[in-house]
């Protein structure tokens, strides 16, 4: 594991300062109760078509997202939902989508696959396996022919690294020293296949990275001080024209790959243990480590779950979507008209 | 004679063709262990074994291109592409690999395999895992190109498919995997390029596919018993061969042409066959051949709205009523 | 006024929306300091330099990709993919990412693209570099489709795909770049969406696109002076937005449609149009609308046998001849 | 660069014995021959459409070609000319079908850029870039379900590596262990732009083997002993089980990419260099070196041209292909019918 070295006779983390470290927390708290709350609507056949939760990998988004700027942008997976919510976008905004409402982020139209944002940085989630990698390049490809100061951030799995896409998207920001992060959350799994059947090296991700002459990272993506720390770095690197970062964090999904997935592919105790290592936990105890008293966190916790829950009554409040919003926005004159 | 699953039909179809030929192997994503991300493929693997049922990584180009080398030099690949959406990241293979070798080796090289895919809307998975794409493989010579809408004819097609010595693109629709229907014991096998009238009636000529069939019959049904029309409702079954024999037999004897379409509305395969139905059956036509489809957008998620999409049985009985009243 | 080459047209509008626009970034294979292997880019890299013209690895996912990153973010791209054939290689970025990303985001993206490719036969490349692929564009919605047929439309057609708010895929025809037109000097802007009557008849409509157009007017000419039949002939120069006014119109004076397509039968344009005409137009139609195009199979490389398969003069001449004295 | 150790006490190449040295240098004469011829017969505008010179590059199509057994494929590129004279397959064959005769391997129906002869192991020339390197998988997989010994050798250059299907195809191959053997022959350009200005890495094959657990190979691929050695070395691997290599050729082509191309993209001094090392050279200076007397070599050279002479003659007496052959070989029933 890449780590940068520590200034002596500090404590572990101490880098990061109080401030962030309380963010982190209401960061992944949000994720993780939000979530919950999209797995409780599903069994409630209130959320409807497929949905793929993040549970166990919140520290990844929380640390990436909160690493960002306000201009930077972020291009997700299927898997979105934490992503998104970590760039701000309200939790009833997701849900709404979620729940096919039309208060949600794409008012029905896109579903929980492809959550999109624009005003909070958030680009797009991508349903194709790949595609959004040289999306990002793109993006970036911008910000370097402006001169803008923004970071792409591409999230992926290790699945991902294997198509062809990848490879193209890698290379492509390698050699134009494109501003992107590329960060892959391996959770070991593709859908129902652990990566390691399919890969030909043990870090899918990392152990490529000198392909594309870049280091070789691999962090613990189930804490989220190291994928702060770590993000932070790619982006300064990014921001200084010095070209993408490609980083592999190590996490685990608590959940199945989507709603229909009871996950039975994995081996006794697999779960167990990845729980032992939830980033959630890791992190009330860091929390507490540093001094923050329980009713701070507590109070966290309840002012999450307040807001999850208001998002929830206004979610179920909320009407569906209607016929109108059927043939808009095909072509940038708000309809549809392939012909006159 | 048993009741089976559409999704069934699919795991006994290829197991009948595994167990008969061990030059089938079978490839794709967490088809094996995992039986399928739409448990189309269950038991295929414990029967098999990992030899003859692999699970790949998410690699659809390497899936199509070892499917079809594979192929080129002796076996009999069936190719899953989980979603018939994702033919989009290997399309090289279905559109300038595999149709073409043949021909341009001049008959040196030759390519039978199966290319399966989950095709097809209902299950409110957004524009990117909903689409049907059937036109994507029926415009591109060198193919053959089929859609079962029954597990009857999942059986029997495959099998037919598999048997082919050309390659092969199998639509299976994700909204009638749960859909149940009677099938015979022992082997099935079918034949490529027949179209079956499924109703007959004078009046009108509705040609669907897939989940556009049930579809077409119900409104037939309702035609009849509202309006007194008699619609015979063909299913084409396979686009590539197309039974122009039936189709235009039809029209022949009913006047009337109605295609009814899942595909987003442009050069979907009912284009093609109205352009010849008004070719070669234009003095048969009484009134417009009239295509009964998706509109010409991407397709949306939620389910309110992505039902207000497909043809409906509703859309189908105006379309054709107001048509033949007109 | 000046002559120009059908290939230095594509040079000139780059140029000119480049000039006009620093947002408009170029990007694509060998396209830049080499000209392109068509040299249709010659002088654009020493014009506007290596940030604004910038050669790619062979990764056409990649350049899509990132045309699409760019154009969601403020730029105005446009890409080369070098032949059309390869858009299968890249098809993902056509048919599900660029075309779809405003709608699914409901509004909140765009993608302002422009895809420029080389189209069609006639250079003896054989199957996988020869093919006329408009329709796998066209059956994608949220695409805009071009197909330019003369150096004047090039430069026009050019700018308002470049100026246009969505994505254009833009199919310059490989046996076109050689031919000259007339082409007046300054900004030239030209309209999507409109088809150009070419030639007034009243007997006929012949639909044609890119390289058919000069055959559809060659044989237009040789049915008035040998045959007396006046064809109307129509240039479609997009194919989405389709200008089914110009059509439906001109069908109702002619009473007959004929398409020449390039392409391989199955789904092409034709088959499109002829639906649209044979529902809305049947009244009109006083016999049977005939589609010419290349046979379907894939093409073969040989000169003489190439020549064989594309729709030429002498087969329109004949097939409209016989169709109209039937 | 990557050797065998050499036993002590012997010259270099001192390992490849007299027959097969012969062989090497007629197979290298043969294809710079009938591909001089091809170019002469395309100025006389005799040869069609498009076509793609190895000239320069041959000891890599012999070497190979020469270490394969019978039963091996090869599967090539556009620029395959030289692959396929290379394992056999008649001159006038591969002449005529790039003067698109009906006596050419495809009678036409395929081109200069897809000669094929399947009786020879040619499964193929492959025109889009990347596309043959799964396609080989495929071959490869079925020797081994089937305990077939043969080997797949998949040819193709330095550009074609940064494509999404080189990724998957090496991947695929390395973890399901397959007797295939890709090798690049890095000429240094792709069509028109050197391969050093879009490639993140300086060796565009070798230094990516490493991302797929394979060994680094890079060898001079002007010296037809060492590709030769170097072959038989992949080939007794992928024979034994142990799976599948990637070797990096390095080479230079002497004339265009394409016939339309005259190369004025190259600095000044490079091809003249390079043409110092070419391949035909190094070998009769190699022949020489091993005793063999010039006479033999003029003998040799003699017999090759008589046979690409005589081939030509056929050529330009072989009839045009004709209307019947259009329509064949669509479908495996021979024609080409989509209906009833
Ligand atoms: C091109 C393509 N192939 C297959 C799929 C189906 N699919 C969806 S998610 C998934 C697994 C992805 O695994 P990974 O990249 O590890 O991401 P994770 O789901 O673990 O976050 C697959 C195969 C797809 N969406 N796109
Ligand atoms: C997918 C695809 N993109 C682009 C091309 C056009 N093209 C043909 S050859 C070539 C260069 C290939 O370079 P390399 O792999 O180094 O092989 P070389 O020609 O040097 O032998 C390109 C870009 C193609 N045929 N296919
Ligand atoms: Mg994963
Ligand atoms: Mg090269």
């Amino acid at each position: 594991m890449a780590k940068k070295p520590r200034a002596a006779g500090k404590l572990p983390n101490d880098d990061i300062g109080q401030a962030t470290r309380l963010a982190l927390y209401r960061s992944q708290q949000v994720l993780r109760v939000a979530e919950q709350r999209a797995f409780d609507l599903f069994l409630q056949n209130l959320v409807k078509g497929t949905s793929h939760l993040s549970l166990g990998q919140e520290a990844i988004a929380a640390g990436f997202a909160l690493a960002m700027q306000p201009g930077d942008l972020s291009f997700c997976t299927y898997r979105g939902h934490a992503h998104t919510l970590a760039r701000g976008v309200p939790v009833e905004k997701v849900l709404g989508e979620l729940m096919q409402r039309d208060n949600g982020l794409m008012r029905g139209k896109g579903g929980s696959m492809h959550l999109t944002s624009a005003e909070h940085g958030v680009m797009g989630s991508y349903a194709i396996i790949g595609a959004h990698l040289p999306i990002a390049c793109g993006a970036a490809w911008r910000a370097q022919y402006r001169g803008d100061k923004d970071v792409s951030v591409c999230f992926f799995g290790d699945g991902t690294t294997n198509i062809g896409a990848f490879h193209e998207a890698l290379n492509f920001a390698a050699i134009w020293k494109l501003p992107v992060v590329f960060v892959c959350e391996n959770n070991l799994y593709m859908e129902y296949t652990p990566i390691g059947d399919v890969t030909a090296v043990e870090h899918p991700a990392a152990d490529r990275a000198s392909a594309y002459g870049l280091p070789r990272i691999i962090i613990d993506g189930n804490d989220a001080d190291a994928v702060f720390r770590t993000a932070g770095a790619a982006f300064a690197r990014a921001r200084a024209g010095e070209g993408p970062s490609l980083i592999e964090c190590m996490t685990y999904r608590h959940s199945g790959h989507s709603r229909a997935d009871p996950a039975k592919y994995r081996p006794e105790g697999e779960l167990e243990r990845w729980k032992e290592r939830d980033p959630i936990k890791i992190y009330r105890e860091r929390l507490t480590q540093f001094g923050i008293a329980d009713a701070t966190i507590a109070r966290i916790d309840a002012e999450v779950l307040a807001e999850v829950d208001a998002a929830t009554e206004a979610c179920k409040a909320a009407p569906m979507p209607t016929e109108e919003i059927l043939f808009t926005d095909v072509y940038a004159d708000g309809g549809w008209a392939w012909r006159n | 004679m048993a009741e089976l699953t559409y999704r069934d039909a699919v795991a006994r179809g290829i197991a009948q063709e595994m167990a008969r030929d061990p030059d089938v192997v079978f490839l794709g994503e967490d088809i094996g262990k995992p039986g399928g991300v739409f448990k189309a493929t269950v038991g295929l693997y414990e029967q098999f074994g990992p030899l003859r049922v692999r699970d790949t990584p998410i690699s659809e180009q390497a899936i199509l291109g070892a499917a079809m080398g594979a192929a080129m030099t002796g076996l009999k690949p069936i190719a899953e592409i989980m979603f018939s959406d994702f033919l989009a990241v290997c399309f090289d293979y279905i559109a300038n690999e595999i149709p073409k070798t043949r021909y341009m080796s001049n008959g040196q090289l030759k390519c039978p395999l199966v290319v399966r895919t989950a095709n097809g809307a209902g299950s409110r998975f957004g524009a990117q895992h909903s689409q049907s794409v059937e036109n994507w493989a029926m415009m591109i010579p060198g193919l053959k190109v089929v859609a079962p809408s029954t597990p009857r004819d999942v059986i029997g097609l495959l099998a037919a498919a598999v048997r082919d010595p050309d390659p092969v693109i199998f639509f299976e629709h994700k909204s009638l995997y749960a859909t149940k229907g009677e099938v015979e014991d022992g082997e099935i096998v079918d034949t490529l390029g027949t179209a079956k009238i499924l109703r007959p009636g004078a009046h009108a000529t509705i040609l669907a596919l897939a989940l556009m069939v049930p579809r077409a019959l119900a409104a037939a049904e309702r035609l009849s018993a509202e309006f007194g029309i008699e619609a015979e409702v063909i299913d084409l079954r396979s686009l590539v061969p197309l039974d122009t024999r039936t189709i235009l037999g039809s029209v022949s004897r009913t006047h009337r042409l109605f295609t009814v379409e899942e595909n987003p509305r442009l050069c979907g395969w009912g284009a093609e066959i109205v352009s010849i139905v008004a070719d070669e059956g234009f003095y048969d036509l009484d009134g417009p051949p009239v295509r009964i489809t998706t509109p010409h957008i991407p397709l949306p998620a939620a389910d309110v709205l992505e039902d207000m999409v497909l043809p409906t049985v509703e859309r189908i009985v105006d379309r054709v009523r107001k048509s033949l009243e007109a």
